[in-house]
């Protein structure tokens, strides 16, 4: 799972360079995740933008990674296609991330968020 | 009835066997008709059910054959997962709570998603065991075109 | 989906035994709220599928026994009838042309009715033969209730 | 199979007393119509108001019945139930027998047929 990362505003970006976070790649990608955000700013977003589908398996990745940040540091979500941003509402999964149309959007908004 | 279409796939129960069965099963409904717009809520209902066959059918190390039988008409798909894996407990699959999002972040589910997504996505379950086979069916009606064609 | 439901119910094939698994089925499928205006087109096609298998798939003095498997939701039914008889020729349901009226009295048609009559009262048909087994599911869509209810 | 016959306006009346014409009885109907109509008049009207299921063997004993007639003779069809008025429609053999809302309009309305 290659995931991307920058650091602007004291915001780390996340982006993940796969079409799928499904059961075949759920555990590298948590496993990744990890590796990214050992370290950084207490602020990431995830940038889904190149993510066309994830399954339930994807999404527990997801949530298992936000939840590893620990207390004092926050997980956004950008640039969800329409099939992700389903499995999000349909899981009711939308209500716990601060969800941003695009990685811009969520580096400009860092006030509102 | 419209005219109606049958394929068959089959895929060994491991997660990397799923995603090459469900991208065949992708084209091969798109191929037949099936419109755009219902092709992800399909593949995503089949995934989960795939899934919880690869983790609960066959845990751990075992494997196995999974038979993919799909048919498809202007009004009707039916997707009919067959394994000799373990039964589903209970005989059917199971009706529990909704994971909740509204807990404390340490708390956040990390799955127990999967058949409510199947519920969400499907017009009818229907599982049974018949020898040493799971069998489950997914049915999807498609609203999108709901004239009939006559048959010859 | 709403809440679904689902019943076996078995019989040999031959005639008699239809009509009281027919019966059955009718009763079954009303109990758990198929819509009356519903029965008799299921009622239908069921029979013919049943009556091709009394007469097709254990021809002559051959018998055998049917597993009826209804699976039932508000939005869709679907009845799979399994046997171990011969298989459909060609692996498929017969495509032929319907019989014509109009001819002189004495080549009226006394038969080759029932596929069509099949075709025109489900949504889809999907036959596969699995091993020994003859699996034939007739679909229903239920468009009378489309409303979509909750499930926990 | 019960049938019972009554003659009324040189038109033969045959009643059917059973709720199937289906594969189990179908046979035995075709006998019963044969013997009820082996003799009589050349126009018979077959009363199918106590049927409310015929499958397609007991639609294809109802026209083997009507082609037994030979060709002076007729057949006619009263009180079809909704059910089985279905079932000639669905095989468009509704168009190959005169048919009538009941019996007793069918002997009414002889001249019509
Ligand atoms: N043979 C089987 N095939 C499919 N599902 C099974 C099988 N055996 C058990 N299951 C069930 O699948 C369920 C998985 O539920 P699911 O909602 O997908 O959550 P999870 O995300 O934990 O897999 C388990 O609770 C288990 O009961
Ligand atoms: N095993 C089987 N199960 C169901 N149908 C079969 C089987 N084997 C053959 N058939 C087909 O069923 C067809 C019957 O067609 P149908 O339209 O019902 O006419 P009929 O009134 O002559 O039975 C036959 O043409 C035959 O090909």
């Amino acid at each position: 799972m290659e995931l991307s990362s920058t650091t602007e505003n004291g915001i780390q970006l996340v982006g993940v360079h796969a079409k799928r976070i499904d059961a075949a790649s759920a555990v590298q990608f948590k496993d990744a995740m990890r590796q990214e955000t050992e370290t950084g700013p207490a602020h990431v977003v995830l940038d889904l933008s190149n993510v066309d589908f994830i399954d339930s398996s994807g999404l527990g990745a997801i949530v298992a990674s936000m939840k590893h940040l620990g207390g004092g540091r926050r997980m956004d979500l950008a640039g969800m296609t329409p099939d992700v941003d389903k499995v999000f509402r349909l899981t009711r999964m939308d209500k716990i991330f601060t969800i941003h149309a695009s990685a811009s959007k969520a580096l400009t908004a860092r006030k509102a968020g | 009835m419209g005219s109606s279409h049958q394929f068959t796939l089959r895929c060994r129960a491991e997660a990397d066997a799923v995603r090459q069965a469900l991208s065949e099963l992708r084209s091969a409904l798109s191929k037949l008709g099936l419109s755009e717009d219902r092709l992800p809520g399909v593949e995503l209902a089949v995934a989960e059910a795939l899934n919880n066959i690869v983790e609960h059918a066959f845990p751990g190390e075992k494997t196995g054959d999974v038979r993919i039988d799909a048919a498809l008409s202007g009004k009707h798909l039916c997707v009919t997962l067959i394994d000799t894996g373990r039964p589903l407990p209970n005989g059917r699959p199971p009706v529990e709570k909704r994971p909740n999002p509204d807990v404390e972040r340490q708390d956040l589910p990390e799955g127990g998603f999967g058949w409510h997504l199947i519920r969400d996505l499907t017009d009818l379950i229907a599982y049974t065991r018949a020898g040493e086979e799971n069998r489950l069916q997914l049915h999807f009606g498609l609203p999108d075109r709901p004239e009939k064609q006559q048959t010859p």
